[in-house]
């Protein structure tokens, strides 16, 4: 909408989302981002991971199902509102679907920034966010048979913090 | 035409991904449409019952019950999200 | 000083603290730590990198002094003062000391736990307290010579929420 | 003795990275020890003025002024941290 200016000078950085079967690499991932850029002062990382016990339960393997088409349009939502909020270079999102099994990582969030306490919030903001406005959803196997996973209060609490 | 959309849970017991609907006469809204799926009766009573915590989309953006539908929306009901 | 107990059903995990010169890799320290333990869902991390701008001069290299005892004292300080206060798993920090260039890490911090909330508190706690507490001194080499850091008020500020 | 540190920009304006100190007569603390030391004059009235923010650790935990300095202690004093 606005007229052509020149490059801002603290342009770099991108939003990248990915929503993949297959398992990701993080330290990859992060030296993929920083390349190049010497203005980034912080990176902040969260990685889940899938675990072998839920609810009391044991977990001998979890199914991610997906919206496709929204889940990709929801990522890119909320990377969008941190970007209003705090002043950053890059976020990534990669996000599991199919099966997964307990060890293995299941979402990737890093945000880069010149200083810490904005990929610090980004980061947990975008996690905030994702469990409780991108449509994932999980079923584990457990010895008592295969159980979607139910929503958490402490999820939406969460979530609620950032409004 | 609608091309209405269930996921998880709700798709396991409803025993269906998607269905076309044409835009039911006197529906304009997703809380309209719900009602309107509950009169199916057995399990879509059950299932979208108001207590249920059924969570809708139009077009792929969250949704309330108060959203309007048009001919021609992609509607999509599932459970509270739990990815992450 | 307790009587020998039956070993704690959650009681994985450590907390390391590693002052060194060498830079550190990653991906291989995370998966380090989450190697065996299915009990872990969360690893928040955070990485502080040298920029090549500080307070408006280029920076063309930072010289990080330490105080060698105190150091690893305080971050074994702090480190225990976060487990006191979340249910964690490990705790890893790793600061490098001596010559770094701009795009180079200088400090890890990498936290696991059972749900996200604590290790991603726990890290910017960490990270928070080291920045005020552990005694590490930045001199960076500029156009205009070489000069000491200052500390920000801003960094005061940030610890100072988690009292 | 006290063994007495100094580390960082004060270790370059002072011109010494550590010394041994007898402890001085009448010098009960940390705040005690700077006073005494201010009373070398030049740089050091200069670099440890009360306007200079000073830091201080005894036997390697953080100190304030009347944090008592007892024969054989470790001493240290330095700028604000700066690391991370």
């Amino acid at each position: 909408m606005n007229a052509p200016t020149a490059p801002r000078p603290l342009a770099q950085g991108a939003t990248t989302i990915r929503v993949q079967t297959e398992d990701f690499d993080v330290g990859a991932e992060i030296a993929a981002l920083r390349a190049g850029n010497a203005k980034i002062g912080a990176v902040a990382t969260f990685i889940g991971v899938c675990r072998d016990l839920n609810d009391g339960s044991d977990v001998s393997e979890m199914e991610l199902e997906h919206y496709p088409g929204m889940t990709e349009k929801a990522l890119g939502g909320i990377a969008a509102e941190a970007r209003d909020r705090w002043d950053l270079f890059d976020i990534l999102v990669i996000h599991r679907v199919g099966r997964i099994l307990p060890t293995e990582q299941i979402v990737l969030v890093v945000v880069t920034s010149a200083h810490r306490g904005e990929s610090f919030h980004a980061c947990e903001f975008l996690m905030d966010y994702l469990k409780t406005r991108a449509p994932f959803w999980k079923k584990e196997r457990t010895p008592e048979g295969a159980r979607w996973v139910d929503a958490r209060a402490s999820d939406d609490a969460a979530a609620d913090r950032w409004r | 035409m609608l091309n209405v959309l269930y996921f998880a849970r709700l798709r396991d017991a409803l025993g269906r991904d998607a269905e076309r609907i044409e835009l039911p006469a006197g529906v304009a809204d997703v809380g309209g449409l719900l009602d309107w799926l509950r009169q199916r009766g057995d399990v879509w009573a059950a299932e979208l019952a108001p207590g249920r915590s059924v969570r809708a989309a139009v077009n792929q953006d969250m949704a309330r019950p108060d959203t309007p539908l048009r001919d021609g929306d992609e509607v999509a009901f599932f459970p509270p999200v739990t990815g992450g």
